[in-house]
């Protein structure tokens, strides 16, 4: 398979609800020595909400998919992840007009409007211990992969890896920037949830062309 | 001490909701609810500018407490802990628009400020015009001076939303309305502290450690940490370390006249807030700085935390007889 | 959860005075102190009945709060949760006299009562007439019906006082002001609960042992033990649980107009309480109740103790009239 | 010895100042279980004024020391032990008019006025689990015996006795009325303060007579 369709795409939307509600404690316990405590169970609430709407929507575009995911998660959330996750989906939509299929370079422009969407909005940079630390590598590996199946894994993996680099950095944005030092040995919550979020994507789509994962 | 984790409430999904009914139907004769905006149950006059708050729910009385007559026109409730969405910070400032301009207040935090640009944006594009935000900040904890725009909103913007609710019940344009509440915020500064924590009532989880006998300086309105944990002191060696810093930052000098507020977290005893402002008042006293008026009571807090935050204004008359206008909202009320 | 033992003061013995001194000090316009006598800042004219009430300390803001216009014209503060001794009592009486008489209200627990009495003796050694007392009380769980006198006084007096406040504003006799208190008090009824202990500020120690997954039913304002101890329940259950015997012990009955207070025993948030109140809306609704006005909030506190009291008053055009008059205490405010 | 002047009862009420400030604790671990948990704390802290001032008063009647300490129960104490231990030391006080030593029958009619006044301020009534289970045995004892020797032992003794019935009662005064059948078991605070009050003065009598304990 080379190219991703309303359906699938509603399908990777729920896979995304599922895994991100499997770590809720996880992320708010992350949150807690980070900021309020809330990350895990904002953005599982939230996503669980996105994916009841695009499931409930009829007949669904891929547009159509992506700015109800965009709105549920702006309106469903609050918080500065709510309009950061939200800004994510918002800012792709529009390339989404009238295209029915989605090949993986349509893909990996629609992930880096999105990246450029979060850091417009939020003004965070690599290094800033934020979400972007996960989100602009893991865009970056979907780029250079050749075919989807590799761009998922490397976007899996350079997510991971984002997320795993935040432990050491001082946080600059958000909440957490105001424990200075205090936050460093701590993983960034935003940025753990990219993760994850990527790391569902490449599970759903070995699973969905039945390659072994 | 542990935090009480147990809540008196139905089920945690339903608590704001529930919250607001019962607010709303408590102080019918002040507000109303629609959805989630707590609305004045008698609108103001057309042509004046309209207030409006978003911000997240369990620090009450805060904001539901300060809508009504000389107030807020409008809050949007957030969850727990969190700012509204964009689309219900659209709908408040609709329900507030009385014709001459809408100023929406954003107490600063990341997810506040976040919303309230993208609530803007859709202002803009759905051809709502005359609408400002003002971003309001008074924490000296959360960055050095120089950087005062980087600072948390905390419990003393309690004098801005007075100010400029009195303000915007006069005849007065939207930039003027904006212009007063960053004057009354460049003359506030606040310091917050704890003795404990206290539990969120969605997860029911405890929001940070805290020893028994220690206590956290500069505490966020959230019990996101401070400048730093030290032994527990008296309260009035508490106040000798708390003041200082405050004095100094804006800095408040002889001669000048300020507003002085003592915030309850929580769960400390008006006993204990009574001691403490002893000490306030003292202290200003030997530095020949005037308090005009004082308030020491629960007017923001983070759920049970047994803490509080010292919070000063400094006034002119202009400030002052915004101070003294009546005000009637359920937490707030100034004859 | 444990009570919160380390408290913010300085020293034990002090703390009455010290609370004292900073209570008056943040709102020296409205009341101002002598001694351990809290009084208005501006007396009342000359020629109305003069109205004491003096009680132990602990239970901020009350009665603090409640010295001012349209409430009274001077509390006596005693050590914390101990009625102060007959000769300051009779210090008050002097200190409230305005020529035509002076009620001293007492809620009823032992020590006040007995306190209350030696001092009206003294004051017919002393040749000071004029004087009486009112013994209020409220509290359904200390006394079954039809022994209403052995009732203790609890949160629910905060009706009468605010009527019969605003009723001594008037060109009243003495009788006539006890008569106006008994009425108040003959038609409020409270039921308290509790889910937490307090710890004494004095001692630091435990006032009581619960469970965490405990409440006690019926507690008095000091912690004394109520009607008795189960398993805590949601919010809606813990209403559907206390309501009833409120309204039966009256009985309030279809077609009453009441005022509701939820009064929040310390460290209760006020999210909880707003919840709690939605039930008890919907109860009244349904029993043909009308609400006329509700107050949802902490104005007679034990300590840090995590509870809160439920009380009602049926009431006629007359106490309507009496509850909106205006008032200004620090903690109690009528626009 | 067979009377008591000025100084041997200055002496006394320092004995019994610090015989309660000793029990301070264990008298507020009975009143937490029974009431409010404050009446080791302030019977301590109002004899310990009371002794002050007689300390301080100059030259003493044995009207003033008694009428000193009244007035210091009274006001020093507040509560309605400050009323009804101030009130036993109020209604003897007139007996002392002019008195200049009390013989044994002196002070037991100074008892009994005060066990009188005790029970018309409090109206409580042997039974009630209340000082007055303590007290009115202790000044029946006293004015059975035949001397002070005897009195004071068989008032102790009587006292401590009286205070031992209270655990079996059910209160019918105070703030432990409220506890009902619930208060069976724990002995009433007020009626061990006065059984430590008048053990306390059979301890001074002993040495002040040099009798053996
Ligand atoms: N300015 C920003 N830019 C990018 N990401 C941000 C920014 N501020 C915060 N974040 C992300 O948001 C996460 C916190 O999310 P969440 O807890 O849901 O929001 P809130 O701080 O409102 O409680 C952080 O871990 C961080 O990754
Ligand atoms: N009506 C009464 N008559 C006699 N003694 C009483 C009466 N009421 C209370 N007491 C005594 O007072 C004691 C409680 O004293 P204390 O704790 O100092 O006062 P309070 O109840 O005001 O806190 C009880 O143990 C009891 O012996
Ligand atoms: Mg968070
Ligand atoms: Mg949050
Ligand atoms: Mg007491
Ligand atoms: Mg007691």
């Amino acid at each position: 398979m080379n190219s991703i369709g309303a359906e699938e795409l509603r399908g990777m939307l729920m896979a995304l609800a599922a895994r991100v509600a499997e770590e809720r404690a996880a992320l708010n316990r992350l949150d807690a020595a980070l900021g309020d405590g809330d990350h895990g169970s904002s953005i599982s609430a939230a996503f669980a909400l996105a994916a009841a709407d695009c499931a409930a929507l009829g007949e669904a575009s891929l547009q159509s998919l992506w700015l109800r995911t965009a709105k549920m998660l702006l309106n469903g959330m609050g918080g500065a992840s709510g309009a950061l996750f939200g800004s994510f989906f918002l800012s792709g939509a529009r390339q989404l007009q009238g295209v029915e299929r989605l090949e993986k370079c349509q893909m990996a422009a629609l992930l880096r409007a999105g990246l450029e969407g979060v850091m417009a909005r939020g003004k965070a940079k690599v290094g800033d211990k934020t979400m972007v630390d996960a989100l602009a590598p893991a865009v970056a590996a979907f780029a250079a992969a050749d075919d989807y199946s590799q761009a998922w894994r490397q976007a899996a993996l350079a997510a991971r890896a984002g997320a795993a680099s935040t432990r050491s950095l001082v946080p600059r944005q958000g909440r957490a920037k105001y424990l200075g030092e205090r936050a460093i040995g701590i993983q960034d919550p935003g940025a753990t949830t990219i993760a994850l979020l990527f790391e569902a994507a490449d599970t759903w789509w070995r699973n969905l062309t039945d390659e072994k994962t | 001490m542990t935090a009480r984790q147990h809540k008196l409430i139905n089920q945690p999904a339903a608590i704001v909701d529930e919250m607001l009914a019962g607010f709303c139907a408590a102080y019918s004769d002040i507000v109303r609810l629609d959805g989630r905006l707590v609305q004045r149950a008698q609108p103001k006059a057309a042509g004046k500018v309209g207030l409006v708050i978003g911000n997240g729910s369990g620090h009450e009385p805060a904001m539901l407490g300060w809508v009504g007559e000389g107030l807020f026109d409008v809050n949007i409730a957030g969850e727990i802990f969190t700012a509204p969405g964009p689309d219900s910070i659209v709908e408040g400032i609709r329900a507030a628009d009385r014709g001459a301009g809408v100023l929406l207040c954003v107490s600063h935090h990341a997810g506040d400020r976040l919303n309230a640009e993208i609530a803007l944006e859709l202002c803009a594009a759905e051809g709502i015009n005359n609408v400002d935000m003002v971003l309001l900040y008074d924490d000296i904890s959360s960055a050095p001076p120089g950087r005062e725009a980087e600072r948390r909103g905390t419990a003393g913007l309690f004098f801005v939303w007075k100010m400029l609710g009195a303000y915007c019940e006069g005849q007065v344009s939207l930039s003027q309305a904006k212009a007063l509440a960053e004057k009354a915020r460049d003359n506030t500064r606040s310091l917050a502290m704890s003795l404990s924590s206290c539990a969120s009532p969605v997860t029911g989880e405890v929001m940070f450690e805290i020893a028994a006998d220690e206590m956290e300086i500069g505490m966020g309105l959230h019990g996101e940490v401070g400048m730093g944990r030290q032994k527990s002191l008296p309260a009035d060696a508490t106040i000798d370390l708390m003041l200082p810093p405050i004095l100094q930052d804006l800095p408040f000098t002889a001669g000048d006249e300020v507003l002085v507020l003592l915030n309850n977290s929580g769960s400390l005893t008006l006993m204990e807030l009574y001691i403490l402002y002893r000490r306030v008042a003292q202290k200003l006293a030997a530095a020949d700085i005037r308090v005009y008026k004082a308030w020491v009571g629960a007017y923001a807090t983070t759920q049970e935390m047994a803490g509080f935050a010292l919070s000063l204004c400094r006034v002119d008359a202009q400030l002052k007889a915004l101070w003294d206008a009546p005000a009637n909202g359920a937490a707030m009320k100034q004859l």
